[in-house]
């Protein structure tokens, strides 16, 4: 198990760092959520992203991709987390792509996988239906009728669902548990309709109701009631990713705080100096460090192909989202007042922080599947 | 019947009487009233019972009545809140000068003060806000910078003031002023000084939080003129009477929370709404495991209102209560934080709503108010703060000597 | 609800303070532990608290009792708490003498609950059976013969069960969940083996084997299979007495513990000065807030006969025992060094407080059982 | 084949020829050999492997050949490091001179000294022992008072010394003595000195834990002569010395505790035990709360696990290591002492006994260890000092200045 990055992947790590810093730092997210943008993220960006090749980082040669693996991708998200940038990368290329590489027809990877590559069609996945993330618990129903079938029922929390070029949609097509198909739904199919979820992120969250929606076969990806192993190795890339845009996140999270701690001075001394303060933040060192391990582990089981990979994945999305849990809410504690109001960045990170928390299943969820880890030992 | 007997039995029936039924109960927190000039009513009901308490000089009911109060005894004013309690009367007003700086100026103020400015508080005409905290005064609030220069018949006041409840709708300030930059101790230059919000220079900016729009302001000074008979006690002798101020201000907390519940949230109720548990089938394990944490943080809060009504018995069995009195607002607060991030939990995106109609309002209501929770182990002393206090007051835990610690 | 002490009980408490503090203190119970004392008591303390009346207090007049009240009880538990004393009041008189006066018939209160009071006999209940307190589970059974009934089973961690003249047995007598009947097994009866289970705290406690164990009908308390009930409410006083007991010994813990930081100096100063100890000094203070409000409402609640005295005991029983993990491992590990070694005493409070965090059910059982609570609010 | 790879070649011979099976695998705490003059053999195996590795002068493989060493270079020693690792052969001895004293001996002594201590050292012939901690010098070594007099040709030392592990055992100490009580700073009167346990005027006791007998002593000394060769390093520079032998601590330790495996109890297999799953019959919600607990905690002790891998990784890469090196034995023991909590609430009485039949060994040994865990988090540098450390030399925080916070 190698759990650092190479020299390769620190190249990648620091052009990732410099490019958001300058491209996108937490200013650009201020300015998409002051002006209400739907879209959620600049397309001007996105297509620089493109440019240098991020979109095809973790895809076979074969398919146009860079066979960079997911630790590559990894630097990408959490350079992304440090600065809070915002771009369609999880959904379309991790989430959706992944579904597609593993298991799209070669036209369905000639038209859309490329696509998604250049960057010049956008696909988000519609996986979740409840409160919580429980992809066991699909109910969106998809029939077949005499041309193919018939899609009913409701997504919701699309991850940048809203004006995608199309869905990725996962539904419910037999009674056994794990009969699912995936299905590609283009935008502008008759029946689908979108509404815009907003979160306290800013981001770009959907809600999808599929109305007697009709799909011709060749949507199909994959086999019939064969979709949930696909769709379940496509959530934990994603869950991957956005592990380490949160490990990102917090990171840079605390380096702020850390300076606040150096230089707010109360009571004639830097707030740094109380040595209660500095026992928390040396506890939340231990847990970023602890946190960044389990990532590492994740990121290297999915490129290794591991056994274990869904289990260390579950294990690195609840280690570091129960350590964002802490950082972002000692972050905002130990910024005192100015920490609570909006001129600081400190809460747009809390948001976001708490929203990959959530997504694709949060630390309850995760610490049920990571268990079977602990019974090799 | 005794004398007590009868103002009771007559007191009941006046508040059975005029106590609209519709102000019977917690309001939300827009369905309060705040006196003052600008004073709103959302109802007929609301104006019915703000003359008609205001009439009865029931504003201040335990107030002098030379001011306006209503001059009732200590034992008829408890009297009077058992029975404003007991019909669950809202408050006809709310107003930070009648429960903060009306004790205050009571005690300090000159006999000129009392007759101006208390018997607008006791009419409900003036709604008033508190300037204390600063930028660099946070904690540590002695370490304020906003001057007041002394220009003859008058100061001129230049600096700014932070978290500012309702700045930009109150009509006065309680403030504290720097007016010796010289003194060794910090404490030691510091004036209060009320001042008029309308007068020029004076600017109120509300404050965006986490949660959006707030009620905080940012005051801002410039070569405000304020007149020297609007110094309360004496010169650089403010720091006494702070702490006199904030000493109420837990009292005055308490009874605002009382009335006003914009953001009791019922754990267990709301949980089981988003952890609905199926006939027939065994929940979760992840259910459970986060049933099992609610319920610890429920109990938690079950145990701290156990504590609220000890320490009263305490109190009345007059034993010392300062061992339990310092650890409400921490307790308080820091549960209320808690709370909120089970339910966040719980209740998965649907807590995570920002806006729009794609959230309920009680989901959007409870969105803001977790966020808002991170205000509370904040402000009015933060939980740091309080566990200072109880380290060295309660505890009697040594301070940190010169030169200590390396 | 009366959550304070009333001036009596005040009283009471001052004299049950300097009793302990002047016939019991710590040194006696490490007496007792040097030399292996199998009584796990000293007999003529036990004769002097009877002599004070503390055996009569919560029983009513006509059956020799004080009418004090189970807040009365619990100024003497929270006093024997803070000196670590050992006596057989909560087996004898709490629990067998609750069962005795709520259920014993006329003959069964003359002899044993009288000779209880009087201190001239010790019984012991025999309740549990499993790894973990569990009430519900009783597998011991009690069959009907012709001249009485047979027990045949096994009980664990019975308090003050060895050598004692007797004990009360739960039995299974029926195939419902709660057809639990309650017997008084003398000391000699054949059959009834006892083995002594020396466990962290040094005090008294034993295994029982029941082997074909002939009892007379007379030796039934109560009626048959309805023991349950009255087992649970005599167990309730127990469970408070023994929160009492604890709050009581961490109370005295955390004195200790704070003098210490304010005496122990290292770095030059005090180590109560470093601010990181001194918050964690104040949430130890918090806890013992909390967990005193709670236990004064469950004692409030069984002497005024509260509906909720099950739950409010159990929320007692949760929160003290939560405190009192959190206190006692603090003040551990507050004393450094010292504080592991057997020198101090720091350490039998620990092991006295771990079991009676376990006695009666732990945290996990009673948080379970005080819920119900929550659906009034 | 290069000279490394036929080095290996024949290392993982011989090792396989000589090593003999019985000695393979991870030890219980019993089962390890102390070198010294006290050699104690449980199994003829253990002996055989002591002479052999003794006699191929592989105690100190690294160490010149001059002083008895094994003469490897870095590389040669690495590999002999792996293949032994590749065996799982236990240490053929444990003893702290070697793994403590030994480097700074090798650093800092006399020619002399090397050849007088360290020989016997290589040889397996003398069992050290540590005298750092006081009773006034816990956290803060600094403050040690035992004292070494300047007599002419010796040191006459006076005071004790707390928490020597095995002193009674022992043949020598390196100790901390104060050789200067007028120095400013109290670091710069220290001096390093090594002594013989066997002289006059020193007893070693043994101290009673709360989890009953332990290895730990209390060592007193009573007009100890010292000859001055056996000062290590300049006189009143004992403190530069110590730091380091401290750095050589947390290596040692971890290199004992890969071998001794007394304590290591897994948690989840325990907890299946103790909280068994009745067929068909869905598990309690507090089990079910109790094994969410568990299973966190043992995830925890995983995420733990990969960070020592990581460390590993990050050091073979010439990657700064500090941040992480610092938390690990904090959160090492910090974990230990959680997961014995969750066993001791899963276990119920069966982790509180204390002696005799009633209970199993395990259940026995549980309920030591994790009394004992408690000693873990404030032996070797307290949680405390770990965080402290971790806040100033890993995050860069400031320290409290003179006439600081109050």
């Amino acid at each position: 198990m190698n759990l650092i990055y190479n020299e390769e992947q620190r190249m990648l790590l620091d052009t990732a760092q410099e490019f958001f810093a300058e491209r996108s730092p937490v200013s650009a997210l201020r300015a998409l959520r002051d002006r209400k943008d739907e879209l959620g993220f600049e397309p001007e960006l996105w297509q620089e992203m493109t440019e240098l090749g991020w979109t095809a980082i973790p895809f076979p040669e074969n398919l146009g991709g860079l066979a960079f693996g997911y630790k590559g991708m990894g630097t990408v998200f959490e350079s992304a987390g440090r600065h809070l940038s915002a771009s369609p990368l999880l959904s379309s290329v991790v989430l959706c792509g992944s579904i597609l590489e593993q298991g799209g027809s070669a036209a369905q990877q000639k038209s859309w996988l490329a696509e998604l590559i250049a960057g010049s069609k956008r696909l988000a996945l519609a996986v979740d239906e409840g409160v919580r993330h429980n992809p066991q618990q699909i109910e969106l129903s998809a029939v077949r009728t005499d041309t193919g079938f018939q899609l009913d029922g409701q997504k919701v929390i699309v991850v940048d669902g809203f004006q995608a070029d199309g869905w990725i949609v996962a539904a419910r097509t037999g009674q056994a548990a794990d009969a699912i198909s995936l299905f590609i739904v283009p935008a502008g199919t008759a029946g689908v309709e979108q509404s815009r979820q907003n979160l306290i992120d800013s981001r770009n969250t959907a809600r999808l109701t599929f109305t007697h929606v009709q799909v011709a076969p060749e949507q199909l990806i994959g086999e019939l009631d064969q979709g949930a192993l696909i769709l379940e190795s496509a959530l934990d890339r994603g869950r991957a990713c956005i592990a380490a845009e949160l490990q990102g996140a917090c990171e840079e999270l605390f380096k702020t705080t850390l300076e606040y701690l150096r230089t707010r001075v109360q009571f004639d001394v830097p707030i740094g100096s109380f040595q209660a303060l500095q026992h928390r933040a040396a506890w939340m060192h231990v847990d970023i460090e602890l946190a960044r391990s389990c990532l590492m582990a994740a990121l290297d089981a999915i490129d290794s192909g591991d056994a274990q990979t869904a289990q260390l994945v579950s294990l690195a999305k609840w280690k570091v989202g129960q350590m964002a849990d802490k950082v972002s809410s000692e972050a905002v504690q130990m910024h005192g007042g100015i920490g609570v109001t909006d001129e600081l960045d400190v809460g747009l990170y809390f948001k976001r922080i708490r929203v990959l928390q959530a997504l694709l299943g949060d630390a309850d969820y995760h610490l049920n599947r990571a268990a079977p880890l602990l019974e090799e030992a | 019947m005794s004398a007590i007997e009868t103002f009771r039995a007559e007191t009941r029936a006046w508040l059975e009487a005029n106590c609209p039924e519709s102000l019977r109960g917690a309001a939300a927190s827009g369905e309060l009233v705040w006196g003052g000039s600008q004073v709103e009513f959302a109802n007929e009901d609301q104006r019915l019972w703000f003359e008609r308490m205001r009439d009865r000089n029931w504003f201040c009911p335990a107030w002098p009545a030379a001011y306006g109060g209503g001059g009732l005894s200590a034992e008829e004013d408890a009297v009077l809140q058992q029975e404003l309690k007991r019909l669950k009367c809202r408050p006809p007003q709310i107003n930070l000068g009648i429960w903060m700086l009306g004790p205050v100026l009571l005690e300090f103020g000159t006999e000129e003060q009392k007759q101006r400015l208390l018997t607008p508080m006791t009419r409900g005409e003036v709604r008033w806000c508190q300037g204390f905290s600063e930028p660099n005064a946070g904690s540590d609030l002695a370490n304020i910078r906003t001057s007041a220069v002394d220009a003859g018949d008058h100061f001129v006041v230049n600096g700014s003031k932070i978290w500012t409840s309702y700045g930009d709708k109150s009509d006065w300030m309680y403030a504290l002023v720097r007016t010796d930059n010289s003194s060794a101790k910090k404490q030691d230059g510091i004036s209060l000084l009320v001042l008029d919000m309308h007068a020029e220079g004076v600017e109120a900016r509300p404050i965006d939080l986490i949660s959006g729009k707030s009620s905080f302001c940012e005051v801002f000074f410039d070569n405000v003129k304020v007149s020297k008979d609007n110094l309360i006690g004496p010169l650089n002798g403010g720091w006494t009477l702070a702490k006199r101020l904030l000493q109420h201000e837990r009292s005055a907390m308490s009874k605002f929370g009382e009335f006003s519940l914009p953001t009791h949230f019922d754990l267990m109720t709301i949980l089981g709404d988003y952890l609905p548990r199926s006939e027939g089938e065994p929940d979760s394990p992840s259910d459970i495991a986060l049933r099992a944490r609610a319920q610890a943080c429920a109990l938690d809060e079950h145990a701290y209102n156990l504590t609220v009504q000890r320490m009263g018995q305490q109190a009345r069995a007059r034993q010392d209560v300062s061992g339990i009195a310092a650890i409400m607002k921490l307790v308080h607060s820091e549960q209320e934080k808690q709370k909120f991030e089970i339910l966040v939990d719980a209740m998965g995106h649907r807590a995570l709503g920002w806006d729009g109609d794609e959230f309920s309002e009680q989901e959007l209501a409870i969105s803001k108010a977790w966020l808002m929770s991170y205000t509370q182990t904040i402000a009015g002393g933060s939980s740091e703060v309080q566990l200072n206090v109880i380290a060295k007051r309660v505890l009697d835990l040594p301070d940190t000597p010169k030169g200590g610690a390396k």
